[in-house]
């Protein structure tokens, strides 16, 4: 009761306020989710304007928020949520960046497995309340059943495809975030051992190993890749456009359902399909993060607590609207929302959720992640 | 009734003096003009008088007032500018109406008023015209509406003419001379042509280097100039040494120099020798013969070793040729004071 | 308060004085400030901490000779390629059409334009399956899509180049042809009636009278594309970057100390146009004194 | 003849980056590499109009208070520069032209990285007066530049004549000076408008994305690759730009936006 | 030889028609003025001439070859235009060598010859310096020699002086006749002032109208116009009925106005008696007396209802007075036509 008693002098304190949630802007059927039901029913419902502001990078708003607290400006900042996880979140909490921990004491986290690895560590720094999931998503290969009926389905295997099929396959530069994902995944197929080894203890001595072997692959890869490798496609978007002109002949995303929404928009044909590699593809949990000087804090937590409610992580798994996985567990939920979660409809290209979860691989910490984009730039991309 | 004195004016910009020590008065009804050569410091003068420039010394009386201390658009001068200067973004009547505008007339007033200036200065219809739409002489005429409506103690104008097509200025000075009789404004009116000021006005004040030289009436300055450099501006030539020429008529000792104005100079043909007897006449030879139209000028060496200008009227001669020349008495012209070196 | 008499009468200094204190503090101390950041000043650390690594960081990384001829050429070949295009198209201007208001407008719309937006559509056009791509196939040039060359995030900087062009031709162009109508066809029938032949006319009178406006407007160009960012980094190759691009990047990592890094390279790039402007002032005054110029 | 000839090959030139922009703004299938898209829709402006519409609104509106702030500023302090400049000779004007010019050659990215620390010490940053503080460092001097050679063809004798006519400074300042230099100040005005509205990375560092500027809109939906949206909120973009253009153009003369970046 | 010869050349611009049917044949070494009004399509001739302007129709022929399908550049006719127009980006000697440059001249007769130019016009010294460290006077002197240096078939001169202050307008006006005498170039010198066109030419083209209306000796312009415009051009306002004033003088029926011109009135008080029994006199009031200087100017009202415009020295008459007017059998101008209807 006094827990409830708290939340209630929160939401009184959250009512009139602002909040200004930072977050990455490409995404038009994002942006439209957050400024259209969300902000809609966060205004019915508490009385919270919700403002996105959309950016190119939440990198950017990291700095800015470092600048600030450099600046000694404690108090009264415009960032009052952000969208973050990996590298970010550990930068902001290792620089005292964020307010709280704050996530356990919103009511809806009860729907949330809260012991699940990938919810309780994000890229291997521990959550520890600092941030709030709020969806997770998986890597996926998209391809054209009409183009190539028949796609590589291992690493080696696309390797083997691409040295058949020169210029016809592109991947966005690191540290473009879907990028640094897909060069994980060749990194992963060098680990003798698996992917699981990062998680627990290795040697230096080990990373360099697989790092290396990474970028020979990546390096002996370059003149069989679109344009020869001398350029990338600077982002996802980019690499989406290359793949529906017919430039190349896969995408890839880290998204399950972004083929589905493309479809939809009629920028891919209909006859694109999404698969996962045998041995699995990485998927991650995003989460919302209150930065130290926020000018609403109470405001930004009970918009967290709504990201997790039943209605906003059913309204965000809708295909139509985005088809991002709920964080949620259904089996926390009471029973009349575990059957519409059950009965949710997906779109056409999307995998089912069985199929997604069987193949799942777990994100590197993040110093990993951060040494393989500043390697790929290094290695790869300039050669030295 | 004195309009406007100028006691020991003297006007610098910076640390050169443009004007120094001048002394003008001019009396109500009177139109003055101020002739000098361009660069003379005319203009200076005028914008001093209306308080536009900071005199360095000397007083500026107005109606009797020293108006020293005034801003320009307290002081009951009006200046009118060498270039019309219409604002372009307002009309004819709106322009003419300007400086009522500025005083708070009413409008009632101010429309009576500029009806019956466009009237008298010939704009009649023109007064919705916007100002583009006015040849160089209505705008001009504008110009000196927008003046004469405010009836000044007295209107300044700074060579209202000199932009003016030949055709265009006659009219526009009978205009002004009709203007001034028409409603008795008092006019300080600046050019650099002399016969602008000769035929215009009821007296000339000429101002050269710095300094007012002469003042009277135009008959005066051109007949009786005060010294060599009045002569000179009024195109007498000929200043020649008395003790040459006139060896035994110098009426005294101290006359050094005179001046004969180059239509005023006899002059013969030597052949007819019956007439030349006269002492009077000396010898010259004819150098150069230039056709003016209404007068020929020629240059003609004498035997003392100075070239005359002679103006006259169809002459016969031709170059080379020798002739008689007489000044006549009644037409040689002492300077009153001893020449100046320069 | 504000005096109008002021206004009217006041000495240069007093009208001047509120437009010189907003930029010494802004733009002057912005520079200063930068510096001082770029010198390693932290507002926890104070001045003590002051030093050139930074900048050293900046001229010994082997990007920053690549990023600086990478800038380098992009500004120079558009400015040179606008400059010389103007120099023709400003005079056929003039003589050809002075008087049409319509061609003036048109001319100006790109003037109107932001950098960013002439980015986007030259994206649309230029990509590989950009509307000149498809227009190309359309009429059989391609067999296939990759066939079509790369004009975009390329080695030649194609895309950016074609950008600038486009933006600073009419740039340059309206700067000439101030001049040119204000100066008037006189001198050119001058030259004419003086035994000129056009293309005498063009090098000895249009040139000369052209040169001066022709410099300023070049410098200016120069100097903006050497510092902007928007265009390169849409249409720019992922690698090198140019200077203002990387610059931001470090500027905005999350990084801290690639911060004072990044501020580093905004000041270089301020002081490469500092120097080009000193050298060209020197270019000028050698001319005069050589006679070159008048 | 030679004159359509000659407005043919500006025309052309000029317009033919448009095209893409509209087709792909009413594109709703458009796969390569088909000539024209395969079906038109209004998808994207709807996006702009309705889904978006507030957002895009807002930046809209943002872009344009911002744009006509930093012009009436640069105004009112470039008159009185541009007045100085132009009309009156003193010691040391060529150094004070320099300084008062610098900033037109200099990039603003370098003073906006320097100042961003101070910004936010002084809480200007992510303000609106901070984002017109930054815009003013290079839209001041632009018109100052503007208004300099307005005032070096001005002729002070007007204010003479008008102040011999009985005018009070005042009247002098708002009935005569200012309509005189009615052209020069539109098109300074339009100078700093379309330089302030077109900014986007002193927008950016100084806004930090708070300011939500068109450009920084732009920007961010150029990651999205939904080249319709892209392409529609390009032509919202350029729109008022254009209206401005336009509406002035009887101001510009035939001088036109000479100098304008 | 003829050095230039216009015949029937019409000159449009757009559907206006500015110069109509015009004929003019200058012959080698002559200096020929052509004067008229402001705006009368002088500088539209010259500029066809040289070149500069397509006429719509008739022919130019210089030296005898018909040039209407040159260039300006490959025409032998130099046009030197009213502004000095030096460009301002080459010294002195830049200046005056530009049009030997274009004919690629060898540098060393180039130079040989702008030394020789400098020397005649006076600007030995200036050769390195800067236009605009040159004094108004100077730049039109780098301009003559601009055109004189390249010896063209014929020099075209559009209001060489009307820039200048008057002094120095008289001295660039002797400059011009020296060099005309020293050279020997053809010369065409247009012109709307009529004393310069007078004073400086061999022969006067009187321009009026679009149409040349009289061209003879600078005297048989001024004594003997060829009709009405003609005379009031040159300032004769007297234009009379024989009928009224000289009913028996009139030579023959058909000459139905005269022309005298103001100078050559004869004027008389009417007290003395004595003289005025001839029947020649006739009775008229002085209205208004403007004093001009050399002249002055009467506006004397006749009986026959007619104003007359008197010009005379020294008058002693006052306005009002009643006086004896004559007019010289000699000076009378009978006009050769019937004079147009206007
Ligand atoms: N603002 C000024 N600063 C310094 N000297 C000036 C200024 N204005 C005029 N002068 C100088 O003062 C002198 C007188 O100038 P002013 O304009 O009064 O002559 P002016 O008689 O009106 O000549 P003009 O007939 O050419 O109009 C000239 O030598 C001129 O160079
Ligand atoms: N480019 C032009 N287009 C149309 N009409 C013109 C043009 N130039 C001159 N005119 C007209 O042709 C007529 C003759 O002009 P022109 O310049 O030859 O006169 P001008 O005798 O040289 O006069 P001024 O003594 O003023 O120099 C004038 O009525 C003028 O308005
Ligand atoms: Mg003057
Ligand atoms: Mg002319």
């Amino acid at each position: 009761a006094g827990h409830g008693n708290s939340w209630e002098k929160t939401v009184n304190e959250a009512r009139g306020k602002t909040v200004n949630w930072y977050m990455w802007g490409g995404s038009p059927s994002v942006n439209k989710l957050v400024n259209g039901f969300f902000a809609d029913q966060l205004k019915k419902k508490y009385d919270i304007t919700l403002r996105q502001v959309p950016v190119k990078d939440i990198a950017e708003v990291v700095s800015k928020l470092l600048v600030e607290k450099q600046a000694g400006k404690k108090s009264g900042g415009n960032v009052d949520l952000m969208w973050i996880n990996g590298e970010n979140f550990r930068t902001c909490k290792s620089n005292a960046l964020l307010y709280g921990p704050f996530a356990d004491s919103l009511p809806n986290i009860q729907f949330v497995n809260r012991s699940a690895p990938t919810i309780a560590s994000d890229f291997g720094t521990p959550v520890d309340g600092m941030e709030s999931p709020w969806g997770s998503a998986q890597m996926v290969m998209i391809y054209d059943t009409e183009r190539t009926p028949n796609p590589p389905r291992t690493i080696p295997a696309l390797i083997e495809w691409i040295h058949s099929h020169p210029g016809r396959f592109a991947y966005p530069a690191p540290p473009d975030f879907t990028g640094s994902v897909f060069i994980r995944h060749f990194f992963y197929a060098a680990t003798p051992t698996g992917p699981n080894k990062w998680q627990g203890s290795y040697t230096e001595n080990e990373l360099q190993q697989a790092e290396e072997a990474t970028y020979r692959q990546l390096i002996e890869l370059k003149p069989y890749l679109w344009r020869k490798g001398t350029t990338y496609p600077e982002s996802p978007v980019r690499m989406d456009s290359l793949f529906s002109d017919g430039q190349v002949d896969f995408s890839f995303s880290y998204h399950q359902a972004a083929a589905s929404r493309n479809i939809l928009d009629g920028i891919f044909a209909k006859t694109v399909r999404t698969y996962v590699f045998d041995q699995g593809t990485i998927a991650n949990t995003h989460f919302v993060a209150i930065p130290f000087n926020a000018a609403s804090k109470a405001a930004a937590k009970v918009v967290a607590n709504y990201l997790l409610s039943p209605e906003a992580q059913l309204k965000k798994a809708d295909p139509d609207v985005w088809g991002d996985f709920p964080i949620i567990s259904s089996n926390l939920l009471p029973v009349n929302w575990q059957e519409k979660f059950k009965n949710r409809p997906r779109g056409e290209a999307t995998l089912t959720d069985a199929e997604l979860q069987a193949h799942q691989l777990p994100e590197p910490p993040s110093n990993i992640l951060v040494r393989l984009e500043k390697g790929w730039v290094k290695h790869v991309l300039k050669g030295r | 009734m004195e309009r406007l004195g100028l006691r020991k004016l003297t006007i610098q910009y910076g640390s050169t003096t443009v004007i120094r020590d001048l002394h003008l008065s001019i009396q109500d009804g009177e139109l003055v003009s101020l002739l000098g050569p361009s660069g003379a410091g005319k203009t200076t003068i005028l914008k001093t008088i209306a308080g536009l420039l900071p005199p360095s010394d000397g007083k500026i009386y107005i109606d009797g007032k020293c108006v020293n201390h005034l801003p320009a658009e307290k002081r009951d001068a009006v200046l009118i500018f060498q270039k019309p200067l219409l604002f372009p973004f307002l009309n004819v009547n709106q322009n003419i109406g300007f400086g009522l505008k500025m005083r708070h007339v009413d409008r009632k007033t101010a429309v009576r008023k500029i009806e019956r200036i466009l009237e008298i200065t010939g704009l009649n219809g023109l007064g919705t015209r916007k100002i583009h739409q006015l040849s160089g002489g209505q705008q001009q005429r504008v110009a000196l509406a927008r003046g004469l409506i405010l009836e000044p103690a007295i209107l300044l104008l700074d060579e209202p003419l000199s932009n003016l097509d030949p055709g265009l200025r006659g009219q526009m000075r009978d205009l002004i001379c009709s203007l001034q009789t028409q409603t008795k404004t008092t006019m300080l009116f600046v050019t650099h042509d002399q016969s602008e000021a000769l035929s215009i006005s009821d007296r000339v004040c000429l101002l050269l280097d710095g300094k007012l030289r002469q003042s009277g009436t135009p008959q005066e300055l051109f007949y009786h100039p005060a010294d060599q450099d009045v002569a000179r501006f009024f195109g007498c030539d000929n200043i020649l040494p008395c003790q040459t020429f006139l060896p035994e008529q110098s009426p005294n000792g101290r006359k050094e120099l005179f001046a004969i104005r180059p239509e005023d100079i006899e002059i013969r043909t030597n052949n007819r020798n019956q007439d030349c007897i006269d002492k009077s006449w000396f010898n010259g030879t004819v150098e150069k013969i230039i056709f003016e139209g209404q007068l020929t000028k020629l240059t003609v060496s004498t035997s003392p070793g100075y070239d005359l200008t002679v103006l006259c009227r169809r002459p016969s001669f031709h170059p080379g040729q020798s002739v008689y020349l007489r000044f006549p008495k009644e037409r040689i012209h002492y300077f009153q004071e001893p020449p100046e070196e320069s | 308060m504000f005096n109008h008499r002021n206004f009217l009468l006041s000495a240069p200094v007093r009208l001047l004085a509120p437009a010189l204190v907003l930029i010494v503090l802004l733009f002057v101390g912005g520079l200063i400030l930068g510096f001082l950041q770029a010198l390693g000043y932290t507002p926890d650390e104070g001045l003590g901490s002051l030093t050139f690594a930074h900048f050293i960081a900046v001229f010994t990384d082997p990007d920053f000779i690549q990023s600086l001829s990478l800038s380098f050429t992009i500004s120079l070949i558009s400015t040179l390629l606008a400059a010389v295009i103007s120099v023709f198209l400003a005079p056929t201007l003039v003589y050809g059409a002075e008087k049409s208001r319509l061609l003036h407008f048109i001319l100006q719309v790109p003037l109107t334009v932001p950098h960013l937006v002439v980015a986007v559509s030259f994206l649309f056009l230029l990509s590989p399956s950009g509307v000149i791509s498809r227009l190309c196939s359309f009429f059989g040039f391609l067999d296939s899509p990759s066939s079509f060359p790369l004009l975009i995030n390329d080695d030649y900087n194609i895309g950016i180049l074609l950008v600038y062009i486009w933006k600073e031709i009419p740039f340059i162009t309206f700067m000439l042809l101030a001049v040119l109508t204000n100066t008037g066809p006189e001198l050119n029938e001058v030259g004419a009636t003086l035994y000129g032949s056009p293309f005498q006319r063009f090098c000895h009178i249009t040139l000369p009278i052209l040169w001066p406006s022709l410099g300023g407007a070049s410098l200016i160009v120069f100097a903006f594309t050497f510092g902007a960012f928007e265009v390169p980094y849409l249409l720019g190759k992922t690698y090198p970057v140019s200077l203002p691009v990387w610059g931001y990047k470090l500027y905005s990592d999350i990084d801290l100390l690639a911060r004072p890094e990044g501020i580093a390279i905004g000041l270089i790039i301020t002081m490469l146009v500092a120097l080009l402007i000193w050298f060209s002032q020197l270019l000028i005054q050698f001319g005069y004194r050589r006679g070159i110029l008048s | 003849m030679k004159k359509t000839g000659l407005l043919l090959s500006i025309l052309i030139p000029v317009g033919f980056p448009f095209l893409p922009l509209v087709l792909w703004s009413f594109a709703e299938k458009w796969f390569y590499p088909s000539l024209v898209p395969r079906q038109f829709g209004m998808r994207a402006w709807d996006y702009v109009f309705n889904t978006a519409g507030s957002q895009i609104l807002g930046s809209l509106s943002t872009s344009f208070f911002l744009a006509v702030v930093t012009a009436v500023i640069s105004l009112i302090l470039g008159v009185p520069a541009g007045r100085a400049l132009g009309l009156h000779d003193f010691p040391g004007k060529k150094l004070v032209m320099l300084f008062l010019l610098l900033p037109i050659i200099v990039p603003p990215l370098s003073v906006a990285m320097g100042l961003h620390l101070w910004f936010i010490k002084m809480n200007l940053a992510e303000s609106f007066l901070g984002v017109v503080l930054i815009h003013l460092t290079f839209c001041l001097p632009y018109t100052i530049y503007v208004l300099r050679g307005i005032f070096s063809d001005y002729n002070p004798d007007f204010e003479a004549q008008a102040q011999s006519l009985g005018a009070s400074p005042r009247a002098i300042l708002f009935r005569i000076t200012l309509p005189m230099i009615l052209p020069g100040i539109i098109v300074a005005a339009l100078f700093s408008f379309l330089l302030s509205w077109s900014q986007y990375l002193s927008t950016l560092i100084i806004g930090g994305g708070k300011m939500l500027t068109l450009p920084i809109l732009l920007f961010s939906l150029m990651a999205s690759g939904d080249r319709p949206v892209a392409a529609a909120v390009s032509l919202v973009f350029i729109f008022p730009a254009l209206l401005a253009l336009t509406g002035s153009a009887h101001y510009l003369g035939r001088t036109g936006l000479k100098g304008i970046r």
